[in-house]
């Protein structure tokens, strides 16, 4: 097939881009997105996974059943900020001044 | 097809048949794969980088990843963050683009106390010339109109920014293999023994020799740590971190807790807990983390939100970075940090230089295993 | 909010569970993440038999909507357009409405999300009137409109050949089903005789489907070179996925069974998960046929009913005892390799926590393997 | 198109509605999604994709995919496939990421 096809919907990620992932030694999807960014997109590799899985069985000559799952994160579909905000338990205004502005670093 | 890849991979590990190497360095985060990457400049030692999964499956695939330095504290570490910040244009010309913005670093803070507070650090930080600005409501909202109005001020300074990790780590690992670091991955360490002088390495893909090892196994360092003997003083620290679907720009600056990717994504998060290495992400935690998206950001309240993730962060016992031989040891280093994304360009300098010339050009004794008590080897 | 049994999905087996589960007297809330219940079986014209008891002819629709009456008399509480999109620390699973995010408090967790079709990609593919086949069986069945008036259908099997019936009774003309195996997969001869005037391209695949805005040419790849032709739908019929997010979530173990499906959780006879709260149900537990998949839905119910204490443990064996039986009879019949893929799934799941297996399965599980 | 005779099932839908996609007016029935009611009017480009600015659809019509997002009534990247359809609806084709500063997005 047309390696330009692409494999990810979402962030338009093609056949190309996951086989190059996987030249580069990456096993698994999750691997494969965080090089790509397959399945990162809305649908979060919802409608991915399959093909994504099948390119890498493919590929590494691994069988399905050996390919590891991508690991599917909350929340399970779309929300609204407010949405998943509201009705939360009694969350106050907090300063991120001082101690607390490390929590986005590792 | 499959065949290229069995071929790529054995050439990856196995080309080396002696198996002995200058340094092992294991755990290929954002600090290792620092590690190997600045060894490997000079060309001059076999390296080989061990993962026992894939560069980013952790910790340094796993966070905002900002460059921050105003208001670390004490102003040592201060400076120490301010001179790896200072590293990144330079790194980012050897290795490749890797998304570095200094955008400069707003953290906004709530009331008149906390004002006191913010003087204080500008003062404190101006001593190692970070420059802070103490600015109130209207001047932060000049700069950042997208913040509430319920603010009070906040400090700023121009040092602060953010990368993108994944191009960071990818671009380390690349560079390393180019200059001759010896690769294998998703292939877990099982024990580490000494010999004479030589470190036998023993993994589930097989056994590798060292002269030096490098332990740079983040949160995991504990464990790597049981393989020597010794009691790592370090706690995992659980970050869950909310991110949007991309949207249009609209946040120029690296914001306490929120940034903006380069694709439009809002990276939001404040969570700390200590839960052992339990990666999953909960409700609680996401609520609570929207609803301070939306106190700092009221924009971000139609936002849609497509997943949560989580980062098991690794703290020293004292907060501070660690980079020393395990004493009693020779040979064997550990390194474990907070903060590793920002520190990693100098750390990986400072560490080579150990490695290669015995000496540091910054004093390390700041970071020695010494200043925690009962740290013991075998 | 609270209850003692929290059912999430409302196609046929989340249904059949939530009536089983109220008659015998728990607290059940129901919640689906669409506008109205039925799940798939809003849009199936087509007739299922058997079904539990009854060798009668029914149709898909009419029988979710006979479902939907039952449940609807019943005390259930119903929450229709609500999702599960998380759970909390304490595991009790999270739902939004739309409006706020909340936790259901439940005893017991009945999972039945069904099954999601599984893309195959092709150049073009992302082109606005290449769709799933399930997708075009919603249009033309649930919101009665039509999605195309010529249509390629990629994929032989049963459902392929059934929507693509289904589209041909609506008025579009079906220009040629492409299949990249050597021959048709499904064997149904009433499918096949209904099919036979339509074109079929075996060992062949789409090289390209194009268009301006929408499609328009789709190019077939056949052995015998390239076929272009006039089509504005492409209906991808590539077979069914178990969905299992919610399970990850609720950190339930998954294992990987070709015949069920793919990766799905691992259940014992119970059809409860390694995540003792969390039972399972429906196409969730294996890609199957409706009467299975109501009676697992029957069977997760009565576990967590004997659980809780709404069932006498000798009312539930009795009980699980027969509907086994029947689940079994029916599923040898349709699809002798799902009932074995399944009995191979508990009796593995069975061994790795060394749980026996008791009488009732033993027996008709015993019949598969001597056959 | 409508299916006004479906060959199998009872006539569904009674009620019709009058809605607007980027502007124009256009009828539906009541107790459609929004996708199948533009799909009623022929309408099956629902918007671009981000990157290559491809032309995109309703692909699963099941809620998972998020191919077929739309502004509704000023609220960006709605599914259109789970949303149903309301008498003075504003629809319009979902064109580029969402700007949550902006009025256009409820706030």
């Amino acid at each position: 097939m047309d390696k330009s096809t692409i494999v990810c919907r979402c962030e338009e990620i093609n056949i190309d881009e996951i086989e190059t992932a996987i030249k580069n030694g990456a096993e698994t999807f999750d691997d494969i997105k965080r090089l790509t960014r397959c399945g990162m997109g809305p649908c979060q590799s919802k409608t991915c996974f399959y093909p994504v899985n099948e390119i890498i069985a493919e590929y590494t000559g691994m069988p399905l059943n050996e390919v590891s799952l991508p690991r599917l994160r909350m929340p399970l579909k779309m929300v609204r900020m407010s949405t998943l905000a509201q009705d939360s338990e009694g969350s106050n205004v907090v300063s991120v001044f001082g101690e607390s502005v490390e929590d986005g670093e590792s | 097809m499959w065949y290229r890849y069995l071929v790529n991979q054995w050439k990856m590990v196995n080309h080396k048949m002696d198996n002995l190497f200058d340094v092992i360095v294991v755990g290929s985060g954002v600090i290792g794969s620092s590690v190997a990457y600045h060894l490997s400049e000079s060309k001059k030692h076999e390296v080989l980088l061990i993962d026992k999964g894939f560069p980013l499956s952790g910790t340094s695939g796993s966070t905002q990843a900002w460059v921050w330095v105003h208001s670390k504290t004490p102003s040592w570490y201060g400076e120490l963050s301010m001179l790896s910040a200072e590293l990144y244009p330079f790194l980012e010309k050897k290795i490749g683009d890797v998304e570095y913005k200094r955008t400069g670093g707003i953290a906004p803070f709530f009331n008149e106390a906390e004002r006191e507070s913010a003087l204080r650090l500008a003062e404190k930080q101006a001593e190692v010339g970070i420059e802070i600005e103490v600015l109130n409501r209207e001047e932060v909202l000049e700069k950042e109109p997208s913040l509430s109005p319920e603010i009070a001020g906040a400090t700023f300074s121009k040092i602060d920014g953010n990368v993108n990790p994944f191009r960071l780590v990818e671009l380390y690992v690349k560079a390393a293999r180019k200059n001759g670091v010896h690769c294998s991955f998703y292939n877990p360490v099982n024990d580490i023994e000494k010999s004479g002088d030589i470190f036998q390495v023993k993994t589930q893909k097989g056994s590798f020799r060292s002269k030096k090892i490098v332990l740079a196994g983040g949160p995991w360092s504990k464990e790597l740590g049981k393989m020597l003997g010794m009691d790592m003083p370090v706690k995992q620290v659980r970050g869950q971190i909310l991110v949007t679907e991309p949207l249009q720009p609209f946040l120029k600056y690296t914001i306490g807790g929120i940034r903006q990717a380069d694709n439009g994504e809002v990276l939001i998060g404040y969570s700390k807990e200590e839960v052992g290495y339990d990666r999953r992400s909960t409700l609680d935690v996401m609520q609570q983390t929207a609803r301070m998206a939306i106190d700092f950001i009221p924009a971000l309240s139609k936002a849609n939100i497509v997943r949560c993730f989580s980062g098991i962060r690794v703290m020293p016992e004292d907060g501070f970075p660690i980079l020393d031989e395990v004493p009693g040891m020779e040979g064997a280093y550990v390194i474990a940090m907070h903060s590793g994304i920002t520190l990693s360009p100098l750390i990986g300098t400072l560490m080579t230089e150990l490695l290669t010339e015995g000496e540091t050009s910054i004093n390390l004794s700041r970071f020695s295993l010494e200043r925690f008590n009962g740290i013991q080897s075998r | 909010m609270e209850t003692d049994i929290l059912v999430i999905g409302g196609g046929p087996a989340g249904m059949s569970a939530a009536i089983t589960a109220d008659r015998a007297g728990a607290r059940v809330i129901l919640v689906d993440e669409s506008f109205s219940l039925g799940g798939q079986l809003r849009q199936q014209t087509q007739h299922f038999a058997p079904l539990p008891g009854s060798e009668e002819k029914v149709r898909g629709t009419a029988l979710g909507n006979d479902l939907i009456k039952k449940l609807e008399a019943s005390k259930v509480k119903i929450l229709k357009k609500h999702i599960m999109i998380g759970s909390y620390r304490n595991e009790n699973i999270g739902v939004t409405d739309g409006e706020k995010t909340f936790a259901i408090q439940s005893q017991k967790n009945i999972i039945a999300p069904g099954a999601a079709e599984k893309a195959k990609i092709f150049p073009g593919w992302t082109i606005p009137g290449v769709m799933t086949a399930g997708a075009a069986q919603i249009l033309i069945n649930r919101e009665r409109v039509l999605p195309g008036k010529n249509a390629v259908m990629l994929g032989s099997n049963d459902y392929s050949l059934e929507v693509a019936r289904q589209l041909k009774a609506c008025g579009v003309t079906i220009k040629a089903i492409v299949e990249d195996k050597e021959q048709m997969i499904s064997s149904d001869m009433e499918l096949l005789h209904d099919m036979k005037n339509v074109p079929v391209y075996l060992n062949s695949t789409i090289e390209s489907a194009t268009g301006k805005e929408e499609l328009n040419k789709v190019v077939v790849k056949t052995p015998a070179g390239l076929y272009e032709m006039e089509a504005d739908l492409i209906c991808i019929a590539n077979g069914f996925d178990p969905i299992i997010e919610p399970f990850e979530i609720m950190g339930c173990n998954l294992a990987y069974h070709k015949e069920l499906g793919g990766w799905l959780p691992e259940y014992n006879v119970y059809f409860q998960t390694s995540n003792p709260s969390c039972y399972i149900a429906g196409n969730a537990a294996g890609i199957t046929t409706i009467g299975p998949v109501l009676l697992t839905g029957e069977i997760a119910a009565i576990g967590a009913l004997e659980e809780l204490g709404f069932m006498e443990q000798e009312e539930a064996e009795a009980q699980r005892k027969e509907l086994w039986k029947e689940l079994a009879e029916i599923e040898k019949r349709e699809n002798e390799k799902t009932f074995r893929a399944r009995s191979e799934l508990i009796e593995g799941f069975h061994q790795k926590i060394g749980m026996a297996f008791p009488e009732e399965f033993n027996m008709v599980n015993g019949g598969a393997h001597n056959g | 198109m409508q299916i006004t005779e479906h060959p199998v099932l009872d006539k569904k839908f009674n009620e019709e509605v009058i809605f607007y996609f980027n502007n124009q007016s256009l009828k539906a029935k009541k107790g459609q999604t929004v996708a199948a009611a533009l799909m009623a009017n022929s309408i099956r480009k629902l918007g671009a994709s981000r990157k290559l600015n491809k032309a995109r659809g309703v692909f699963c019509a099941n809620g998972r995919c998020t191919s077929c997002f739309v502004t509704i009534n000023g609220l960006e990247h709605v599914l259109s496939c789970t949303t149903l359809v309301e008498e003075g609806m504003r629809v319009s084709s979902n064109e580029s990421d969402p700007d949550v500063r902006g009025e256009s997005n409820g706030n």
